[in-house]
C-alpha cells in the first residue's frame, strides 16, 4: 500500500492543470441541454480531442492516451477543480465505448470510436420505454431482420441528450416471439434514420434534456449491431455495470463541489449552523475518494467491483443530492433563483446541479434496486 | 383546550377547495405556468367568496376571522398550486387592516395589538383598504428576513419593511422593480428600489407580518406535500414493473408511510401556531413573543420538513416520469420547495428556536 | 379551535404541580429493574393513589378522579417535568385497564382495577413468545379448559417487570386444534400459580428487566379469562391500539426530554454545533405535543385514532432514540459510565434512557411493521 | 498511488484473526466480561505472534512496521470484541518507541518525526519499553481530548499528557485512580491523578497519539460494525416470522443494505489515514498536518457512524432478542457504542475538519 503519486502521475496532474488553465473558456458555456449549448459543448470536446484530453484513458489509437486508471482518476480531479464545462458526450464515453470495447468488431471500433472520441458524433442512450423503466426486460420496441437491415418499430423515451444527439445507442426486441431477457440486441441507430421521428420534452428546468423516440419501419444497417443477435441483455449488462462503476462518477465531481460548499460557508454563514453538515459532506467527498482509488486498484489488478459498484452508486448519488440541497438551504432566499435572474448566485449553479443531482437516485437502477441488490448479492440475503 | 376546526371553518376552508377544484385544475395552473399569465376570473371568484378579507372586519366589509381561517386557506392553496399571490396580499391585508382599526376584533380575540400606527398617515390608505380587500388592487408585503418580493409582479402597492419598526406603502409605479426568475414560475420574487420618507410611512409590525407569513407558507406547505403524497400514491398503486404494482414493494410503502408521518406531525402545529397568532393579546404576560415565535418557527420548520420529503419521495417513486414538465407533479415539487424555503427556511426557524430557548 | 386552557384545566394544572413539589422523593429512587427499587416505586404507586393521582383518568370509583384526557395529558406534563419517579405499574395502567375497562366482567373490574391503582398488585405483559414475536398470532402456549380451569402448558418471554411482578396477562391458545388468530384467548395469571416458573434475564444494561416464563400444567381458574375464551385476539388488539396511542407515551416526556437536552447543550457546548439539532427535536416535542391534543379532541368528540397510533408510535419512538442519542453524544467520554461511576453525569440518566429507547421501534409493533400498517391502513396501497 | 493491502500485511492480519478466533471466542468473551478478568493466556499469545511490538525496530527486538498494520489489527480486535487494552497499549509503545529511537525506520517512511525527547528522561526508560514490548507490563496512555485512561485497573505505567507538548511516564503505584464502570465493562475507563515534574517527563507527541489512538479506534468501530453485519445477516436469514424469513422483508434488506455502503465507505478511507500518519514525514511540506488530520478525522467520523448504524440495525433486525446480555451480540454493540464515542466521536472529528476547512 503506498498513496504517494508517482513521479509520473504527479507530472501526469501538472499537465492536466497546465492545459485546463489555459484553455478553459472564459465565460461559463451555456447549458448542453440548449441547442446553443450542445454546439458550444461540443466544439469544447474537439478542443479536448486535438491534444488528447477528451478520453485519456482510451488506447492511443482511438484519441486516447492509454493512461492507467489511477491517472484517469487524476484527470478527473484536476478537470472538476478547475470548473470545466460539462461533457456533453458522457453517455458515449461511459456508457456505451466500454461496451463498444468489449464487443465491438474492428470495423465498428474505427468506425465509431474516434469520432465519439473526437466530439463529430453526440451519442445518446434509448433504452426506457413507456412501460420499461425500472424493468428493461419489459421492453418491447421491435427490429426484424430483413437482409442486411432492420425494420424498427416501437417506442423508447427518456432518451437524454435525445434532442441533439447524432447517433443513440438502444436495445430492441429482433425476437418478436420472446419475452424478458431473451431475444434481446444491443443495436446502434443513427438519428437521422428514415422512419425515425423524436420529440424532444423539456426537464424539471424546462430545457430540452430528452426526447422520446418513434419508429415507424425504420431501417437500420446490420453492421450496427452490437454484439450477436439475441444477445442484447448480455451486452447491456456489461454497460450497466459500467454506469454504475467508476466510469460515470469519479471522485472529482464531489470533492470540487465539496470544496465549492465549504467555501459558500464561509461566505454566507457566520453563526457556523451548518459547519457540521459540510464537514461531514467534506469527510464523505474524500472517503468516496479513497474508495474510488482502492476500486482502481482492485481492477488495475485484474479483479472486478461487481456488486461495489452499486454500494458506490447509491453513496455518491446520495451525497450528490445532500450536498446541492444544503448550498440550496444556505442560499435561503436565492435558492429559487433561475438562470437570467440578475440576483442568481454564481448563475444559478447550485439549482442546476440539485436538479441533474435528484435524477442520480433514480437512473442506471433506482437506489432501491440498487439496496436490493447489495442486500441479495453482496450479503447474501434470500430473494424471497 | 379544544383542538378541533370548528364545523365552520371546516366549511369555510371546503368552499374554497370546491372552488379551487373547479376553477384551479392542474390543467388551469399549467395554462397560467406557460402563459405567464392569472387564470382568468380567479382572483375574481376568490374575492367573491371573501377570502381577500379575511382580516378584515365585518363592519369594513370583510369576514373578521383569524390566523387559523388564513391556515386553513393557505392548506387548500397548498393543494391546489394556487398560482396567485394569495398569502402576500392577505398579509398585507392583515397589516392594512389593523393599522386601520386598531381595537378590530376576530373570532378568538377581543384585544388586538403588534401592529402600530403613525399619525401621518396616508390619506388614501381607507380607500387602498377597501380596494385590497376587493378584487381592485393587489399588495405585496416585503418579508423582513428577505430581499425579494413574491409576485412583484402583480402587485399594485407594495407594503414594503424600510425598518423593523414599520412599513411604508407605495404604489407600484413610485418604486423601481428588479424581477426574477423563480423555479416556481408564477412567483417573480422582486427586489423593489424606493425612497422612503415621512409621507410613505404607515406603520404597522414587521415581526408580526413576518409571523403571519411563515405560518401561511407552512400551510402551504402542508398541502402541497399532501397532494403530493395522494398524487405518488395513487401513481404507485397504478405502475407496474417487474409484474407488479409498485406500491407493493415495502421500500415504496416505508418511504410514503414517513411521507405520511411527517405531514400529519407538522398539521396540528401549524394550526396551533396560527391559533397563538390569533391570540397573541390573550396569552399570559412575559410569555407572549416567545411562545408565539416558538410555536411559529416549530411550525415552519417541521412543515418546511414534511414538504421537501413528500417531493422527493414523490420524485422517487414516480421515477423519471416525474422528471419533466409534462407531468404535473413539477408544479408541486416547485412549489414545495420554494414554499419550504420562503419565510425562512427549516435552518432559520431552528436557528430561531435555538436563540430563544 | 380553542388552545387556551380553561380555568379548571389550570386549577388542575396547579394542584398537580403542587402535590408533586411537596410528594417527590428527595433523592431519586434506585431503578425499578431491580429488587429494591421495585418496592421502593410500588411505595411510590402507594403515595400517588392515596391522594388520587395514580390513575387520575379512570373513574372515582376505581381511584381516580374521572379527569379529561386533556387534563391527563396536563398532569403528565407537570410529571415529566418535575422529574417524578418512572411508573413501575405503566404496564397494568396503559396495557391492560383500557380492557379491562372494554371487556371485564363488573366482577373483574372492582376485583383487579382498585389493587392496580393502589400499586398492591403490579401487572406484566406475557405475550411473546420464542416463536411469536413480531408475528403474535404463531403463539403456541396452550391452556385448555378442565372444569372451572384452565391448565397452561408452554412457554412466554420477554416479560417486563417479569422479575417482580404480582400478575401477568396473557393470551393463550385455548383452541388446540386453531391456527393463527383463532381460537386464542386472553387470560390473567397470578405469578404464584402452581406451574408456573419464571426465569429472569437481563437486560442491555444487566438489570433484570425480563422474565421468561414457562408454563407446566398451571392451573389458572376461568374467572380470571378476560372477554370471551376464543376471542383473545380481537380483545389483545384493543389493549395494541392503547399500547401504540396515546396512553403509552404522553408527550409530556419527550417535552420535559428536550428541555433537559437544551439545558446540557448550555452546559455542555459552547460552539453552537449541535444547536439546530437541539432545536429541531425540542420542535418536535413540541409538534408531537399538539398532535396528542388534537387526538384528545378527537377521542373526546367521539371519534378514533386508528393507524393514527401507528404514525405517533414511530415519531416518539424514534424521537426518543434520536433525542438521548444527541445528549450521549454531547457528553462525549462520560457518555459510557455507568450508574455507580464516580463521574457518571446525572447518575447516568441519559445512558438509561438511551437503552429505554432503544427498544422503543421493536416493542408493540416494530416500526417496519407499523409502517407497513400506515401504508396499507392510512395510504390504502396493495398488500401483495 | 497504489492503493492495495499487501499480501504480507494481509497474512499478518489473517494469523491475528486467527488467533483471536481461537482464543477469544464469543464465549471467551462472556466469561472475560462475567468474571472481570482476562481472558487466560490471550495475552502472552498477542505477544507471541509480536502484535505488541508492531512500532518497536526490528533491531529492538519488534516489527518495524507501521499503523497500516496496526489498523488491520484493530480491524480485527473489534470483530473479535477482544477485551484487552490492545489499542492503548499499542500507542504506549509507539511513543516510547520514537523517543527512544527518534530515526526509527517503518515499512512506508525513512524518517519519523513528532515524538519529541526530552533530555533528563527516566534511567529505566529502555527497561520499561524491553518489558512493554514483551508481555511484561501493560502501559495506557492518556488522550489529550479525554480525561480517562481505558483500562485503567490493567495498566502497569501510565503514559501521561499533563501538557499538550509532552508526556509523562509513572508507575501505576505513583498515582492515584478513580476508576469508572463502563457499558463496555472491560474497558474501566479511569482517571488518573498525579504530581507532574521534571522528573517525570519523557516527550513525545500527545497530538500524534491522539491521531494514532483515533486511527485505531475507527479500524475498531469497522471491525466491530462488520461483525454486527455478518452477525444479523446470518439471525435474519433464520429467523422466521409471518411464515418466511425476515431477509426476505425489503425493508430489513434496506437496513442492512445501508450498513454495508457505510462500512465499504469508511474502512479505505481508514487505511488511507493509517498511511497518512505512517508517512507524515514525506508527505509534501506544508500540507502535512493539515492533510494528517483531515484524513484521520474524516476516517473516524465515518468509522464511527458506519458503528453506530451497524449497531442500531442490528438491533432493530433482530428485534428483542437482541435486547438482553443474554445475546452475545451485546458485547459487539456496547462496543460499537463506546469504540464510535471514544477518541474523539463524530461530532468532536466533524468540528475538526470544519475548524480546517
Amino acid at each position: 500500500m503506498n498513496l504517494k503519486f508517482t513521479a509520473e502521475e504527479n507530472k501526469f496532474r501538472e499537465e492536466v492543470r497546465e492545459w485546463l488553465g489555459k484553455n478553459i473558456p472564459a465565460e461559463p458555456l451555456p447549458s448542453l441541454d440548449t441547442a446553443e449549448g450542445f454546439e458550444l459543448h461540443r466544439e469544447w470536446e474537439k478542443k479536448l480531442f486535438a491534444d488528447g484530453w477528451s478520453v485519456p484513458n482510451w488506447p492511443k489509437e482511438f484519441g486516447g492516451r492509454d493512461c492507467s486508471i489511477t491517472e484517469w482518476l487524476i484527470f478527473e480531479e484536476e478537470y472538476w477543480a478547475s470548473n470545466a464545462p460539462g461533457r456533453v458526450n458522457t453517455n458515449g464515453i461511459s456508457l456505451l465505448a466500454p461496451t463498444i470495447f468489449q464487443f465491438g468488431t474492428d470495423e465498428q471500433q474505427q468506425r465509431i470510436l474516434p469520432k465519439m472520441a473526437s466530439g463529430e458524433e453526440i451519442w445518446a442512450q434509448a433504452w426506457s420505454e413507456p412501460n420499461a423503466g425500472s424493468d428493461l426486460a419489459s421492453l418491447s420496441t421491435k427490429a426484424i431482420a430483413d437482409g442486411d437491415w432492420f425494420i424498427l418499430n416501437g417506442q423508447k423515451t427518456w432518451c437524454s441528450r435525445g434532442a441533439f444527439a447524432d447517433w443513440l445507442f438502444c436495445i430492441v426486441r429482433t425476437d418478436p416471439e420472446s419475452e424478458r431477457h431473451h431475444g434481446l440486441s444491443y443495436l446502434l441507430v443513427p438519428a437521422d434514420t428514415e422512419g425515425m421521428e423524436r420529440r424532444v420534452f423539456g426537464r424539471l428546468d424546462g430545457r430540452p434534456a430528452f426526447s422520446e423516440i418513434f419508429f415507424t419501419d425504420a431501417k437500420v444497417h446490420k453492421s450496427n449491431l452490437l454484439g450477436e443477435a439475441g444477445q442484447g441483455w448480455a451486452v447491456a449488462m456489461a454497460t450497466t455495470s459500467s454506469e454504475r462503476g467508476l466510469n460515470l462518477r469519479a471522485p472529482g465531481r464531489f470533492m470540487a463541489a465539496a470544496d465549492k460548499l465549504a467555501e459558500l460557508e464561509k461566505e454566507l454563514s457566520a453563526s457556523g449552523q451548518y459547519s457540521k453538515q459540510v464537514a461531514n459532506i467534506w469527510a464523505k467527498s474524500r472517503a468516496y475518494r479513497w474508495v474510488c482509488f482502492s476500486a482502481a486498484a482492485k481492477l488495475a489488478s485484474g479483479g472486478e467491483l461487481g456488486s461495489t459498484a452499486s454500494m458506490m452508486k447509491v453513496f455518491w448519488s446520495e451525497l450528490d443530492l445532500e450536498l446541492c440541497a444544503l448550498a440550496l438551504e444556505m442560499l435561503g432566499d436565492r435558492a429559487e433563483l433561475m438562470e437570467g435572474s440578475p440576483d442568481a448566485y454564481n448563475n444559478s449553479s447550485w439549482l442546476d446541479d440539485y436538479l441533474f443531482a435528484l435524477a442520480g437516485p433514480i437512473y442506471a437502477g433506482t437506489n432501491e434496486i440498487q439496496r436490493n441488490i447489495i442486500a441479495e448479492r453482496v450479503l447474501g440475503l434470500p430473494r424471497k | 383546550m379544544q383542538f378541533e376546526i370548528t364545523s365552520d371553518q371546516k366549511l369555510f376552508a371546503d368552499t374554497f377547495r370546491s372552488l379551487l377544484e373547479a376553477k384551479c385544475s392542474s390543467d388551469d395552473v399549467r395554462k397560467s405556468w406557460e402563459e405567464g399569465a392569472p387564470i382568468e376570473n380567479l382572483w375574481h371568484e376568490i374575492s367573491e367568496m371573501g377570502a381577500l378579507s379575511i382580516f378584515a372586519s365585518e363592519a369594513d366589509g370583510g369576514l373578521g376571522l383569524s390566523e387559523v381561517e388564513m391556515a386553513l386557506l393557505m392548506e387548500e392553496a397548498g393543494r391546489a398550486a394556487l398560482p396567485e399571490p394569495f398569502l402576500e396580499h392577505t398579509v398585507a391585508v392583515s397589516i392594512l387592516a389593523s393599522i386601520l382599526s386598531p381595537s378590530l376584533g376576530n373570532s378568538n380575540s377581543t384585544k388586538k395589538s403588534g401592529d402600530k400606527i403613525i399619525k401621518n398617515q396616508i390619506a388614501e390608505l381607507p380607500e387602498i383598504f377597501e380596494k385590497a380587500i376587493s378584487e381592485e388592487i393587489i399588495l405585496s408585503p416585503t418579508n423582513i428576513n428577505s430581499e425579494y418580493v413574491a409576485y412583484g409582479n402583480r402587485a399594485d402597492f407594495f407594503l414594503l419593511a424600510h425598518r423593523p419598526d414599520h412599513f411604508h406603502l407605495l404604489e407600484k409605479d413610485a418604486v423601481t422593480l428588479h424581477t426574477q426568475k423563480s423555479i416556481d414560475e408564477p412567483r417573480n420574487p422582486t427586489k423593489v428600489e424606493y425612497d422612503p420618507s415621512k409621507e410613505t410611512a404607515v406603520g404597522g409590525d414587521p415581526a408580526l407580518a413576518f409571523n403571519r407569513g411563515a405560518v401561511g407558507a407552512a400551510a402551504i406547505c402542508l398541502g402541497t406535500a399532501q397532494k403530493l403524497l395522494d398524487t405518488t400514491v395513487e401513481y404507485v398503486k397504478e405502475r407496474k414493473q417487474f409484474g407488479t404494482s409498485v406500491g407493493t414493494q415495502q421500500a415504496v410503502k416505508h418511504h410514503l408511510a414517513n411521507v405520511a408521518i411527517s405531514i400529519e406531525h407538522a398539521r396540528p402545529n401549524v394550526y396551533a401556531a396560527a391559533w397563538h397568532l390569533a391570540c397573541r393579546d390573550d396569552l399570559n404576560a412575559g410569555e407572549v413573543a416567545g411562545e408565539v415565535d416558538k410555536a411559529v418557527s416549530s411550525a415552519k420548520a417541521l412543515a418546511s420538513d414534511a414538504a421537501n420529503l413528500a417531493a422527493k419521495q414523490a420524485l422517487q417513486c414516480h421515477g423519471a416520469i416525474a422528471y419533466t414538465i409534462e407531468n404535473d407533479l413539477n408544479f408541486w415539487m416547485k412549489q414545495a420547495w420554494v414554499a419550504a424555503n420562503s419565510w425562512g427556511n427549516s435552518a432559520f426557524h431552528l436557528n430561531r428556536i435555538s436563540n430563544s430557548l
